[in-house]
């Protein structure tokens, strides 16, 4: 019985690995076919600023220069 | 008399067994984690006091009708908390790097070997007789190695809720613990040369193609995965939300209000199954141990398939992205960037080591679909 | 190879049935209006979203456990999710132009002829065969004619649940139509010289007037009909907490954060009943049709009524601020604005209007609660 | 039946639609009365601002330029 | 004309018996008190409208499936609403005053007494036979004294909750009149010369005794008091997210979004225990009367106990602080301020009562737990 | 069963306020060797400003004159 769990064990890691690598291989492809046809659609497409931001670090900096400002303002 | 003597029986001190005391201490133990080494504090402090809350003799807060074992059961045992969290999290995400350079799509993919690798390990210290793992206990413990919060919550609750404590204690504590697990493997797989490997600028992406692209991501899941669908169908959704520009208002609060809310609950939640008769057991400390060891072959996983991606590519990437791809968002990622900037001072990672650092959270939810498809 | 057979029985492409795809497509639909044509996005998006995550096929996200089918019951059964929405509405909105011209109750008074018209329409088509639907289905589909998405969700959460998803989409899409429905009817109804009546200029309302105007509402509706209570009383209790003016910070966080949360889940769970074996019938689209009508019948009846009450009253009123009184706050008004615009560049009916806007969502509401006295 | 369906749904009309005009004309006298009663007790009462507002419309604008200006600080 | 009459006899007016008109007018005044008297609105301006609501005649809001009772039974029997409500009071509590001077925690102590000489006051009329009051809802009428809403909410809801009404609006209206009870009481148990002691600064606390002071708290009370861990671990928690300053987006919501929408909820629900037929009894009026003297009785302790301390101590405290104790936070502690700048101008009270004014909090949490203990 | 009723309640009462006192008289003490040790530990910790302060009064003034400013410029 041991040995059926260490089987069943095996094939799941083979299957379920196999089975991420095609559903993010096949995304690369899909990304990219949907990038190349919305750049064709919408050559002059209005980009979003200067390059991909990272949201999450740049607003909680300006979040945390905000609350600043605010705590600074109530201080006075 | 009566009344002092039933007084003191109901004290916690006469009622705690030794198991709860060290549960108080480990409840402190979190807490000061959170707070003094600030171990995903938002987290690890209500996980920790949620377990000091659980093991107070005699208050039975975490069984029955005790209020957190309610939070557990509308919360958890539903799935909505991790569902809610992911929808968040997607509100938060930004598929611009990706976009960009959609072949690190394949870093995170790689990275997922941590999770199936520690699930084959775990049933095979079980085959030896070193543990007694069931398969989807197993596959609950891989899951750390997602390095995903929310992902291994909801596949804990599914596979295995008598695990789930010690699941998302280990999870949270290693992905705070990031900054210290990878660095060394990283400089281990990597040669200095390739450290200092230059990337070519990310393109800019335009708006309709991260509009389109979680609505392509919840097509695929539906088609091909349908168990994954819960997870990234709720990450897609809160990420069109939050990309689509004309419900502000409704992604905003998810990303402030609502995520705020369902983590404090969550937080209580995941504190209940802290319990000293459930935690304190041998099992903790192979789950402890397994998960550690999924963190680092994740991350080894992902810089070698950087390198085997650079024999067959002309635009090279830095391998040091590859290790971003156990997400662990954006903890990952900023390594990355570290390691990359001790190599050539010049080097920016950062962007670069966005993209994979996203993929690794769709490719845990496409593991952990697996895993539920075949194990649930 | 019998893992990879039962990967591929399993997978949402092998499961899907024709309906199925359909819906998805419908889903897609749905988010295409709300993001590009930004139709009522804040509901559509999350109705869109929530029909193509139940139509996976084999995720059952919209039945048993699923979390949609639990985020249905725990928030339309129960009718906690529309109450609460009137809540926030209530908290948005403005009685002042009602209470600076109370006539203007008429306007939405009348244009509730929409309801009942379309009522009697579905129960006629059923006598001639078309179609087969029972009192409590033809009044659940009437109330599409309200323009009140809220009430609509919530009398066929009571009357017709099985019918809650078309009805929902038909309410909002055409609330979202409204620019296009109402010019044409508003034109072909009115003369141009009507279309240019001049309206006296609205007076000061105090306070104490819109604190004692819910209060009011309330009572009557207590005393006269009982079963519009929950509703009215909802949207009383959010508009007391605004004008009161003692609970700013409830009244900000029911504008807000609530009425955002509520909205997003309310969304999904509405997307649950877009399952294609229950919303693919013949059924559907007699409900668009027939929301379509009640939309006309009411913009046509507020207009008739307008002229009605000039027969009688010296205080002419423009006949287009008539078409408000379907409610489809505030786009109706807006659109009484722009069409008065074209006839005189100097007439400014926006104010005029909120007042029948608003007394039509009393007038709905009202209308709910006949409906569901007599048939619920 | 068929006919029964057909005079039921007329008799629920016309109940219906009745009702709903003589609750909201008995709003109209209820509201008009209070007004007045409101006026004589409080002749000079404070008024809200100058004549009634959509707080919807205006809000928003207000929200949307606080907004705006917040990202432009924030790019700065 | 048979559905005229349905109509009239389905009318609230026709169903409606004495007693539901009779809190309909008490409901609208407790909405006067809330608005014009600024009488705690944000729980009586819920309260009252919730007793309008409950006692609609045929709309049975308040029972069965009817809107507030779902409210009640999710938020109130389960113990949810007032733990989050006691979180989100713990995240707006400063024990800074407290730790700079903590032998105030026994003037918080004695004004405890309320509740306990209360709770005998009420067993004594039922001796005398002039009430009948059990032990259990005895308990919870003393609980009042302790001035502190939820704990008496939640106390009430597991000993008494046919009471829990009657209780909520004593409690709320009791606080609210502090300014009124007390200054009488406090000017005849002290001398004038007392009144003008002047206290000396209160020292610096550090943001390391802020953080370790809630979790003391927490474990003295899991040692000692097991049943008073919900409550006063919820207050703790609240409490070090705010402190701890790691999680300041979660203890922002706590103090924010969340407490505002468990609020609103909290006080429609409690609206829902007040129909007719349950509030308009003789209990009520004992409730009434007892609550008003635990007020006074713990007032007059708290004085009592700074004036006993004041022998054995060389540091003088002001007994008007004493007052304080009874919680109320932080109208009471604003009264002690007030009396004490009519006995010298020069005399700021105000930070000095703050101590004792949270301590009052943590004592009749401890009460409550102990009367839950021996009774629940 | 009266007398029984009004011994039980005299009981807890008695019981119930020493707890009280006895619970707040530990705390009076843990509380003060802790700020000890905490001080000794940290002789130069950072104190939070001067003093202990009521946050909720001065936060709400702060708020509330930061609302106003928004309000302020919603109007121009
Ligand atoms: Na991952
Ligand atoms: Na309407
Ligand atoms: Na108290």
């Amino acid at each position: 019985m041991d040995s059926k769990l260490l089987v069943d064990a095996i094939n799941l890691t083979l299957f379920g690995m196999g089975f991420v690598f095609v559903f993010l291989a096949l995304m690369v492809v899909v990304t990219t076919l949907m990038s190349a046809s919305v750049l064709r659609l919408q050559p002059n497409a209005s980009l979003e600023g200067s390059g991909p931001v990272i949201d999450d670090g740049i607003d909680e900096e300006a979040e945390f220069i905000i609350r600043e400002a605010i705590k600074m303002h109530r201080r006075n | 008399m009566e009344q002092l003597n039933l007084l003191w029986i109901n004290t916690g001190l006469h009622q705690m067994v030794w198991g709860q005391g060290l549960m108080l201490l480990v409840g402190i133990l979190l807490i000061y984690l959170a707070i003094v080494k600030k171990f995903e504090p938002l987290l690890l402090l209500p996980i920790g006091f949620g377990a000091i809350l659980s093991n107070i003799p005699g208050a039975d807060l975490a069984v029955g009708d005790g209020i957190l074992h309610l939070f557990y059961q509308v919360g958890i045992e539903s799935g909505a908390f991790p569902l809610i969290i992911f929808m968040g999290v997607g509100a938060l995400t930004d598929f611009g790097p990706l976009l960009a350079n959609p072949k690190t799509l394949l870093l995170g993919a790689a990275a997922q070997f941590g999770i199936f690798a520690t699930f084959l390990g775990a049933i095979g210290l079980t085959s030896l007789g070193i543990f007694d793992f069931s398969l989807k206990q197993a596959a609950a413990i891989g899951i750390i190695g997602g390095a995903d919060g929310p992902t291994s919550i909801y596949v804990a609750s599914i596979l295995a809720p008598e695990l789930l404590g010690a699941i998302a204690v280990a999870s949270y504590s290693y992905m705070a613990l990031v900054p210290l697990i990878q660095p060394p493997i990283m400089r281990a797989f990597t040669t200095s040369r390739e450290r200092q490997i230059k990337m070519v600028q990310l393109r800019d992406v335009s708006k309709t193609e991260k509009i389109v692209f979680p609505i392509i991501l919840l097509l695929l899941v539906a088609l091909l995965l349908p168990d994954a669908a819960p997870l990234l169908g709720m990450f897609a959704f809160g990420n069109l939300m939050k990309e689509s520009g004309v419900v502000d208002r409704l992604s905003d609060t998810t990303q402030n209000a609502l995520i705020n809310i369902v983590t404090i609950f969550l937080g209580l939640a995941v504190g209940s199954k802290l319990m000293a008769e459930k935690f304190l057991q041998l099992d903790t400390l192979g789950i402890l141990l397994l998960g550690l060891v999924a963190f680092a072959i994740g991350t080894m996983c992902g810089l070698l398939m950087a390198k085997l991606m650079n024999i067959f590519s002309k635009n090279k990437v830095n391998p040091l992205i590859g290790s971003a791809g156990v997400s662990a968002v954006p903890m990952a990622a900023r390594v990355s960037n570290k390691v990359g900037l001790e190599a050539d001072p010049h080097n920016f990672l950062l962007m670069h080591a966005m993209g994979p650092n996203v993929a690794g959270v769709i490719g845990s939810a496409i593991a952990a679909g697996i895993m539920i498809q075949f194990l649930g």
